[in-house]
């Protein structure tokens, strides 16, 4: 029976349906320039991807981009908390994807910013009934509409890591200098596809300890990912208590890790911005790498 | 030191009740939307009631939760066509509730709330806030000793008995069914 | 006795027990469903007791009148190890003897243009003559992802912790070694780890395994490129500009 | 009588699962008992290097379920503390490569042999935390006071069916308590309504046990030994009292008075 073979694996690659669903919420005009699609991971949960995604997503906005953050963590969604938008939500990203509502009954816009939305995951779902093609087919449906497309990535390197990837062309990933956090973030860069573009942000920096040698350095981090260094966040506690509040951290005055947020998202608009020693880069074996010609400068 | 003088002074609102009073709500929503079946079982024996004493039309009936700025709450919008006589009322009462069991039975306990705080008139009725919460959490506990993933596979009623909570009061209704 | 069913084949437990004993049980399993097990291959697992050769012959033997060839044995120690070779089954190491490695998009090591074989074909290598396949990496190699060569190894680029290369032969590294290595992985002790920098986790050499020293008792000379081998029956490591001291 | 098995386990990643799973365990067989440390999180694992022994590992847990070794054969001893052991989780596999059933089997053998079994769980509620809580008798939940990882916490205690479940609450800054930055303890309790375990301050010196690989519990100086310590009591049932940390002064106390009247105007 090849006939019904076919059948079968072509109804993913063209789901009908959902295209001319998707397309109704679309605007009409013919070519459209397509937004960047960003998804921002780590593999460890918990260094900082959901605050990440949400003060890249808010000073974005600010610099006047149409931005659209969407929380692809189905089942222990938190980029609503973070943003404090928890009260707004009432259609999710399964609803769209199973054409239950449009793309504009789930997108819940903020208060404050009114070109930043977010598009709920459902909290009482599993990652699993995410199909993998509809995602992406959404997440284009979004670049259509939004210059940046910014997916926050649940934890882990399941279902949900793969559905929230499938649909980017660049890669954000978020890790702390811990070991376990580098270990964890090599272990994602090795998963994602080939061709997708990956930038590094070192989270939770804290500069005293790195000076008493007893956190890593940035340069030690990266000795071992090697990757574009997007940017360096010191650690503060002002992150708990904008969470506690549900406001991004950029958004409280003289925090040095909203400061350092929004230096990420100017260079993710092409700004040259140089990134600020939070700490003394080189330590001792760094150092020796680099004599030998090694270490990655 | 005046930096810690004025934050200790001025804090309008501390960032920690901020934090619980959010939580409150978001949990209260999360719990909720685990347990469509509950939902569904809860508007069910609502509308039981609120049948013995009006004429309710259906179709145009919208009940959910929402989560407003302090506070979460149950919409219910019913269309009422009619209200009833209190003969049919008394005769309604009397088939629904035998033998003057009043509506305590375990089954209609949550209806029987939902009668007497709102009565017929009152379409919105609102969740006390502090109270509550637990009932909420018992009935969106329950539910989910029969999902799939729960190995233990075990009836629902049994759930109660083995979720230790400390702080229950005794007299949350037990989970339907 | 267990029987085991994995994807590459049976993996038959015979260790603590006396391999005189274990063809009468086999029969009794097999008989069970006679031809469940048809057409596959197992890996023996022998243990470190030494296996007797006439012994170990008729344990193959039965396995072959139900239709299982039996392909390959984990052996924890040498004697055993003789054992299990001069009755033709190749030496596995205990970490590949079952579960083909899952290739993912960035794992296919295909720049040479000649992949991994399949395993199908990589079953079948029993003849000591036939050739086997070398393969080269380049790019980092990360957690993780792992590599298996019939032949030698060659990745140019840092292999990081969490990541595991796996050789018949040698291997070669043209980078940072930090993940796992095991070479002579089918029992080749004269196979060698070679690394710009050798900071491996763990080394393995044949049926040898050695862990890193601590970090701090590594002496400035480690970030020159050195080379493990086995000396005396055990795992050396020393600089690639004095390799016989 | 054989052992009892737990699953540490929060919902949310980086809360601090398996640096618990390390120091209760360490504090366990400080306390004699015989204890197994596994680390669930296949493809992700970090047990191994918050515990310093990732040389050492050949076989682990896949290894184990497929039965190409003996349990025996996975387990690392521990050198530092007698009664230590851990099972591995395999890096280079993923979370579906091994089923519940299995699952449950390995924790079976393991309690038959050891007093505790703690199953380090991966983050998330997918296929891999199925697994974890598969066969464990009762789980701790690891929650920080924050609100995210709060709202994670009471999603999995829904999930955990009969089990009886306690919390741990991590990395509490008391000073944020005090100032009303952070949520305490008793909030922490009240919103999730379980039993707490233990409370475990925030402290630099975690970070710098764990990338070293030396759980803090092996340096009896240290200062949050005593505090694994007293959670691996209360943990095999003896009456260990929680410190207070209601008891923040006067100007707490006054505080929060000021604070509750505010919240409920």
């Amino acid at each position: 029976m090849p006939d019904l073979e076919r059948d079968v694996q072509d109804a993913p690659a063209a789901p009908a349906g959902a295209s001319s669903q998707l397309q109704l919420d679309a605007p009409s005009a013919a070519p459209v320039k397509l937004g960047r699609s960003i998804v921002v991971t780590s593999g460890k949960g918990g260094v900082g991807k959901t605050t990440t995604t949400a003060n890249l997503g808010t000073a974005l906005a600010d610099a006047g981009r149409s931005v659209v953050v969407v929380d692809a963590d189905v089942g222990l969604r938190n980029l609503d908390v973070v943003l404090g938008l928890e009260n707004r939500v009432s259609k999710h990203l399964l609803d769209v994807i199973e054409e239950k509502c449009s793309l504009d009954d789930a997108l819940v816009r903020d208060r404050v910013r009114r070109n930043l939305l977010l598009m709920p995951a459902a909290q009482n779902r599993e990652k699993d009934d995410v199909p993998e093609e509809k995602m992406a087919l959404l997440v284009r449906q979004l670049q259509e509409r939004f210059e940046f497309v910014l997916i926050d990535c649940p934890a882990g390197i399941e279902q949900g890591f793969r559905n929230a990837v499938v649909g980017a062309q660049e890669a954000i990933v978020v890790t702390t200098p811990e070991v376990s956090a580098v270990r964890d973030a090599d272990r994602v860069i090795g998963l994602l596809p080939r061709n997708i573009e990956l930038k590094l942000v070192v989270n939770r920096v804290r500069p005293a300890m790195v000076k008493k040698g007893t956190m890593m350095s940035v340069a030690d981090v990266n000795a071992i990912l090697r990757l574009d260094l997007l940017g360096v966040v010191p650690d503060e506690r002002e992150i708990i208590i904008a969470t506690n509040r549900g406001t991004p951290v950029i958004d409280i005055e003289g925090s040095e890790t909203g400061a350092a947020f929004r230096r990420i998202a100017r260079r993710m608009l092409g700004e040259d911005v140089p990134i600020p020693s939070f700490e003394d880069k080189s330590n001792f074996v760094t150092r020796i790498m680099s004599t030998l010609g090694l270490g990655r400068s | 030191m005046i930096d810690f003088l004025a934050k200790f002074f001025r804090r309008e609102e501390a960032s920690s009740s901020r934090a619980r009073e959010r939580l409150r709500l978001v949990l209260m929503s999360d719990r909720v939307s685990l347990a469509p079946d509950i939902f569904d079982a809860m508007k069910g024996e609502m509308l039981d009631v609120l049948r013995r004493y009006l004429e309710i039309d259906e179709r145009g009936m919208d009940v959910h939760f929402e989560n407003a700025e302090r506070q979460f709450a149950l919409m219910a919008n019913i269309p009422v066509r009619e209200v009833k006589t209190h003969d049919a009322i008394a005769l309604a009462r009397r088939v629904a509730v035998p033998e003057g069991a009043e509506f305590t039975s375990a089954k209609q306990t949550a209806s029987a709330d939902a009668a007497n705080g709102s009565a017929a008139q009152q379409a919105t009725m609102t969740v006390p806030r502090r109270r509550r919460r637990r009932r909420a959490r018992t009935a969106a506990i329950a539910p989910l000793a029969s999902q799939p993933n729960d190995d233990a596979g075990t009836p629902q009623s049994n759930d109660d008995a083995g979720t230790p909570q400390p702080n229950d009061d005794a007299g949350a209704p037990p989970p339907s069914g | 006795m267990q029987i085991k069913g994995t994807k590459s084949g049976l993996l038959l437990h015979l260790y603590d027990r006396p391999l005189a004993g274990a063809v009468l049980e086999l029969r009794g399993k097999l008989d069970a469903s006679p031809d469940f097990y048809r057409g596959s291959r197992a890996v023996l697992m022998l243990g470190g007791e030494s296996a007797e050769a006439p012994e170990l012959a008729a344990v193959i033997a039965t396995l072959e009148q139900y239709g299982i060839t039996a392909d390959g044995a984990v052996c924890d120690s040498d004697s055993s190890a003789a054992v299990a070779r001069s009755a033709g089954l190749r030496l596995v190491a205990a970490s590949v003897a079952a579960a083909p490695r899952k290739v993912d998009d960035r794992t296919t090591p295909s720049r040479n243009g000649r992949a991994r074989r399949s395993q199908a074909a990589h079953d079948q290598t029993r003849d000591a003559d036939e050739p086997v396949t070398n393969v080269y990496h380049k790019g980092t190699v990360r957690s993780g992802q792992s590599f298996e060569a019939e032949g030698n190894l060659v990745v140019v680029g840092d292999v990081n912790a969490g990541a595991e290369l796996i050789a018949g032969g040698d291997i070669i590294v043209w980078g940072a070694l930090r993940g796992v290595a095991h070479a002579g992985a089918r029992g080749d002790d004269a196979a060698s780890v070679y690394a710009l920098r050798l900071e491996a986790t763990q080394l393995r050499i044949s049926r040898c395994i050695a862990a890193a020293p601590p970090a701090d008792k590594r002496r400035a000379h480690d970030l020159l490129p050195e080379i493990a081998t086995i000396r005396d029956g055990r795992i050396v490591i020393v600089r690639a500009d004095q390799p016989h001291r | 009588m054989p052992g009892r098995a737990f699953v540490i386990t929060s919902g949310k990643g980086g809360v601090g699962k398996t640096t618990t799973t390390a120091n209760v365990g360490c504090a366990l067989a400080s306390l004699g008992k015989q204890v197994v440390l596994m680390d669930a999180d296949i493809g992700l694992r970090n047990l191994d290097l918050v515990l310093g022994l990732e040389k050492r590992i050949v076989f682990d847990l896949v290894d184990v379920a497929e039965g190409r070794c003996q349990p025996r054969q996975a387990l690392i001893r521990d050198k530092r503390l007698d009664g230590l052991y851990l099972l591995p989780a395999s890096q280079t596999k993923n979370k579906e490569s091994i089923e519940e059933d299995q699952m449950r089997e390995v924790v079976r053998l393991l309690v038959a042999e050891f007093d505790v079994v703690l199953i380090d769980c991966p983050a998330g509620i997918e296929h891999g935390f199925r697994n974890a809580i598969a066969g464990a008798d009762e789980a701790i939940v690891v929650t920080t006071p924050e609100v995210s990882a709060i709202r994670d916490a009471d999603r999995i205690l829904g999930m955990l069916g009969q089990r009886r479940a306690r919390l741990i609450v991590n990395r509490v800054r008391l000073e944020m308590v005090k100032t009303g930055d952070m949520l305490a303890v008793e909030d922490v309790a009240e919103i999730l309504g379980r039993e707490v375990l233990g409370v475990v301050p925030d402290d630099e010196e975690i970070i710098d046990t764990t990338n070293r690989g030396e759980p803090i519990v092996l340096d009896a100086s240290r200062r949050l030994a005593k505090t694994y310590i007293a959670i691996a009591r209360r943990l095999i049932g003896e009456d260990v009292p929680l410190p207070s940390f209601d008891d923040d002064g006067f100007f707490g106390r006054l505080r929060r008075l000021m604070i509750g009247t505010r919240s409920h105007a």
